[in-house]
């Protein structure tokens, strides 16, 4: 099994984000640069976090409209599992390929802290090792990560049962306290909050088994037992 | 052809909160002696330099710039395009 | 930019002739006091700056030390006081740009940030708020964007910097020691100018840091950008790894004129370069601009022509501009040209070593009287008055500040910021911990215990993590030179810090010295800040949560040294008494222990007592453990003092260890034996901060709603100019 | 007293570079096939609603706001000012 590490010009959870597919999870991991195009055997794709070209004009949008967004929205369409985080998730929304935006913290500030996922969606590849509603203790970093969608999305996500993590308590104004959607398919997943921060105990001042559930999800999907 | 110069002012939609207008209207200007404001919206603007055979399609050509290439998002903002001729 | 009178003589006799307006220009910059140390570098001699771990190689900008196992990591501090003075936001931004490129031009990747941010006071004085919400944002917004953590720093509030900004900004770096950049050179090398175009912005910017403020040049205005910056450092690492960087400088004051100079004199080559060559913003700029504008983002690299193709593929890859400016010779002459025609040509050894200053020095009269005190009304609630102290911006929780900023990124961050010291980890296991502390007020009272306090508190700081201070760096920042009084103040510093290091065998890896920190109101106060750098081998000493019942213990004396304490100026707005000094024998012992009986795993948390003193320390423990606790006055070891004396003196060498009390008598032991004046002092348990003397109640704080004041105080006061307690 | 709504675009004084605009011109605009535009540049925009005596004074009070206030650092922005009336 084999994935991918879309790097932009400016993404800079990128090497984190390989460290913990490589060196914890044993996982064969792979970085693409966004003007080279994917492979075909790419299991799963996986955009980090960063600020891509800057986080300018808006969070996302210009790496939305990077060549590799074409594969990566192939390999969605064939089901395969992506996951976006932080940064990584706003493509994702900017590109299409999720619903709904990403606006500025209601504290107009970046944030950085540690807050608590609440598992909606058990059955994404991201997710199926969870039990609904478990906790899940995380960092966030961002300054554009409140989510935010019209009613009418709304109502359709969860008629659709498109969202994915909830924050356990109010963090930074997300309509509906929402940390992280899935597409109707639900193997596009983006979330804000960061796995790759929590699932070493080292630096995971609470707890890293649930955060490495995320990944152990990833493999079980993929039929590979760790 | 000519050139031109074209605002685009990029803002919430009516009934989307704008935190940042709302913060500088009551941390900064009511908390002072400046009671005749009511209200602060914050927005964005780029201004684009164009060259383009006349008013008309300096403004569509900007207007599909801005749809094609998301420079606003349709679900939280709207935009407001003016086109200036550039005086020689 | 213009050089005094006496230097232009001094150039002209060196040169034989009038120097063209260009090489006028370029001297200027490199003469400036901000580019050639004139004023303090005969004095910066006396810094020990060797030791075993310590790598010394011709051209750094940073200092190197080996933490083993093939491994090096670099250190470097800077500050941007005058251009944060002026745009908080851009200048503190460009600061934090400024000091990554030093850790770059090594050859090794930056790994953390730190800042030290100080301004006027801000409950008053709302331009203070300004200039500090600003640059907390300026730093924000470039270091998280980079994707480096800022994993600990400080901020202080003092009348003294009405107006003005201090900015300074460490940063560490990590990398292979076989990666480290030999900076060499030969004939033939040519030299590449890396990064964003030279625009017009910042020209007379390292100038104007040797100026007043009253002088400046306001056009010295600098723009970030560190999307820039990030692809700049991406595509180094790569052209590093890649074997095609022969030596390298970012560019910061001075622009090209110091980059070039100073390259060719340390090099001992010398460098031909065409101003043509430059890529700039604007078209039409003068060669004098292009050789001392200081745009930001930018790189010095020599390489060799058969490498230059792979170097431009990589600018190409991040997107970045790469120009090859000149070529190498051998003359050691610094030959700017246009096109065809010379604008300068000057031997580099002159160019780079200004003639150095022996300026004279004087102890101010203020010193001869600071220590007396004045009587002070009787303090008639001690519960009322810590919690005032506990809601002043100088002891409010700055969670409101690096709250801001990304400071897990890189996944090192063992220890967050938020208590003592932060701790990363490293590839070859082993731990880094580092801090960087300054105190004005002490120093303006003592210049030399002032600063030998700033280091002890670094090291105390670090220790409390377990680790063994291996290096420092020191930035001296300090008034107009040219007035004994202050360089007195000045060199009394240096002698402290020079004390403490070679006595504690820490050498000095880095630093730098910033002058003319003047405002209209006149001189700044001494404001060394120091960094101190420690490593752990084993494991480091996380905070883990305390719990009912363990016990607090302090070890140090607490002595009558209320001198520069925020008691004294905060709560009886009195500058003056006694500075705290440090005894290096005890400090040494202390350090030892501590270090002892967290490798014995025999405590949750160690935390050393400073600003604010016992009554903040402890208060502070109890806040972030959420927990109550009682602590007895009367068993403070010392000389017999005044209640208010016992709880808010700043004496140094004093830590709070805090545990399970199956182990009290396993450390009093270990203490006993190192002989070490200690004593248990307090209990945890409750929801109450309590201070006792014997049976009489002193202080008693519901630990919730005092959590929630010192973590609220400074945004109320920063966003909403609301002063949390009257 | 009449309402009015005073817009008041902030951006980097000419000279000054604006890596922003850059950014969008060159990674976004000119990636596409929107070659006729030659350059952008970002601005702020705050939109005030106001009621004062009349234009002249509209515009005098928000200048005064937004200097006192510091929205914005005279040193690199420049500001300008312009007031409509709202219709009724
Ligand atoms: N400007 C800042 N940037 C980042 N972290 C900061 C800043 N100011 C304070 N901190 C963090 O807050 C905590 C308390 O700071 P401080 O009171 O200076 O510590 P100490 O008294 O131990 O030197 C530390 O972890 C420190 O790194
Ligand atoms: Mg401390």
């Amino acid at each position: 099994m084999k994935v991918g590490v879309v790097v932009f010009p400016g993404s800079n959870c990128d090497r984190d984000m390989y460290h913990v597919l490589t060196d914890v999870f044993n996982i064969n991991a792979e970085y693409f640069w966004h003007e080279k195009g994917l492979p075909k055997n790419i299991d799963a794709v996986i955009l980090p976090g960063g600020f891509s070209y800057g986080d300018r004009l808006r969070a996302g949008v210009i790496a939305a409209h990077s060549p590799i967004i074409n594969d990566v929205r192939k390999m969605a369409e064939k089901g395969i599992p992506v996951l976006g985080v932080c940064n990584g998730f706003q493509i994702l929304v900017e590109s299409g390929l999720l619903p709904g935006v990403l606006l500025k913290n209601e504290s107009l500030n970046f944030m950085c802290k540690w807050t608590n996922l609440i598992v909606e969606n058990n059955k994404t590849p991201f997710t199926n090792q969870f039990k609904l509603n478990e906790k899940i203790p995380i960092p966030i970093a961002n300054g554009e990560g409140r989510y935010y969608v019209d009613d009418d999305t709304m109502k359709e996500l969860k008629k659709k049962n498109q969202i994915v993590f909830r924050y356990s308590e109010v963090v930074n104004g997300s309509t509906n306290r929402i940390a992280g959607v899935c597409n109707e398919d639900g193997n596009v997943v983006g979330m804000m909050p960061h796995p790759e921060r929590a699932v070493e105990s080292d630096i995971n001042p609470v707890d890293n088994k649930p955060s490495s559930l995320i990944f152990e999800s990833l493999l079980t999907k993929m039929g590979v037992s760790k | 052809m000519a050139s031109f110069i074209v605002h685009v002012t990029i803002e919430n939609k009516p009934g989307i909160n704008d935190p940042e207008g709302d913060t500088i209207l009551n941390d900064l200007v009511l908390k002072g002696t400046h009671k005749t404001v009511s209200k602060i919206k914050a927005a964005k603007m780029l201004k684009f330099t164009i060259k383009e055979k006349d008013k008309k399609s300096a403004k569509s050509k900007v207007q599909e710039i801005c749809d094609e290439l998301r420079i606003y998002n349709p679900m939280v903002s709207k935009v407001t395009i003016d086109v200036f001729a550039v005086e020689k | 930019m213009s050089l005094e009178e006496q230097e232009l003589d001094e150039l002209k006799y060196k040169i034989g002739r009038n120097p063209t307006s260009t090489e006028l220009q370029i001297v200027a910059a490199e003469w400036s006091e901000h580019c050639s140390y004139k004023s303090s570098k005969k004095h910066l001699k006396m810094l020990p700056m060797k030791g075993p771990r310590v790598i010394n190689e011709k051209g750094y900008d940073s200092g190197v030390l080996d933490v083993g196992d093939g491994y090096v990591v670099t250190a470097h501090i800077e500050s941007h006081n005058h251009p944060s003075a002026v745009e908080p936001y851009g200048g503190a931004a460009t600061g934090v740009g400024g000091v990554i490129r030093d850790i770059l031009s090594a050859g090794t990747r930056p790994i953390a940030i730190f800042d030290g941010l100080r301004f006027g006071d801000i409950e008053k004085d709302i331009h203070a708020r300004w200039l500090f919400k600003n640059a907390v944002t300026g730093i924000a917004d470039y270091g998280n964007c980079l994707g480096i953590p800022t994993i600990g720093g400080e901020v202080e509030f003092d009348e003294c910097y009405e107006n003005y900004a201090m900015v300074d900004v460490a940063a560490i770096g990590f990398g292979k020691k076989e990666h480290l950049i030999k900076n060499h050179a030969k004939k033939g090398d040519i030299v590449v100018l890396m990064g964003g175009s030279t625009g017009r912005d910042g020209i007379g910017g390292s100038q104007f840091a040797s100026d007043s403020l009253e002088s400046e040049d306001r056009s010295a205005v600098q723009i970030p950008d560190p999307f820039i910056e990030k692809l700049i450092i991406e595509a180094v690492l790569q052209a590093r790894n890649d074997g095609l960087i022969h030596a390298m400088k970012d560019l910061g004051g001075g622009g090209l004129s110091c980059a070039i100079s100073e390259t060719a004199d340390a090099l001992e080559i010398g460098i031909e370069m065409d101003v043509n060559k430059v890529h700039t913003r604007e078209s039409d700029m003068h060669p004098d601009e292009i050789m001392v504008s200081e745009s930001q983002e930018r790189m010095l690299i020599v390489t060799s022509i058969a490498k230059l193709k792979k170097l431009q593929e990589i600018c190409k890859k991040f997107r970045i501009g790469c120009s090859v400016i000149g070529q190498v010779k051998s003359d050691n002459q610094v030959h700017i040209k246009k096109g065809k025609k010379t604008v300068a040509n000057l031997a580099a050894d002159i160019v780079a070593n200004a003639t150095l200053l022996d300026l004279p020095s004087k102890e101010p009269t203020y010193l001869k009287t600071i220590e007396i005190e004045k009587k002070f009304k009787p303090v008639s609630d001690y519960s009322k008055l810590l919690m005032k102290l506990i809601a002043s911006p100088n002891i409010a929780s700055k969670i409101w500040v690096y709250g801001q900023y990304d400071h897990e990124v890189g996944i090192r961050t063992v220890v967050k910021p938020g208590t003592d010291a932060s701790v990363l980890r490293l590839d070859n296991g082993k731990y880094l911990s580092a801090k960087i502390d300054g105190n004005p007020k002490q120093c303006y009272i003592n210049p030399r215990e002032g600063a030998i306090g700033c280091f002890e508190e670094a090291c105390r700081n670090v220790v409390c993590t377990g680790a063994k201070p291996i290096g420092m760096l020191d930035h001296l920042q300090f008034g107009n030179p040219k007035d004994p009084e202050i360089f007195w103040t000045f060199l009394e510093s240096l002698k402290g810090l020079t004390a403490f290091a070679k006595s504690f065998e820490i050498p000095c890896v880095g630093g730098k010295v910033s002058l003319y920190n003047e405002t209209p109101a006149g001189s700044i106060k001494p404001t060394p800040v120091i960094g101190v750098i420690g490593l752990i081998d084993k494991k480091p000493s996380v905070p883990q949560k305390i719990s009912k019942d363990d016990c607090l213990l302090i070890i140090g004396d607490t002595k009558d040294e209320l001198g520069g304490s925020e008691y004294f100026e905060y709560i009886h707005k009195f500058i003056g008494g006694k500075c705290p000094t440090v005894n290096f024998e005890d400090s040494k012992k202390h350090m030892k222990s501590v270090l002892n009986i967290i490798d014995k795993n025999l405590i949750k948390s160690a935390h050393d007592c400073s600003k604010g003193g016992l009554a903040i320390a402890v208060s502070e423990i109890c806040m972030t453990n959420q927990i109550g606790c009682k602590v007895s006055l009367d068993k403070v070891p010392g000389e017999k003092l005044d209640v208010d004396r016992i709880l808010f003196s700043e004496s140094h060498s004093r830590y709070l260890l805090s545990f399970d009390k199956k182990n009290l008598s396993k450390i009093e032991e270990l203490l006993k034996k190192n002989k070490v004046s200690f004593k248990q002092i307090g209990q945890f348990g409750d929801e109450k901060i309590q201070f006792i003397y014997g049976s009489k109640s002193i202080i008693n704080l519901d630990l919730k709603k005092t959590h929630r004041i010192w973590l609220h105080a400074l945004p109320n006061l920063v966003l909403h100019g609301k002063k949390s307690v009257q």
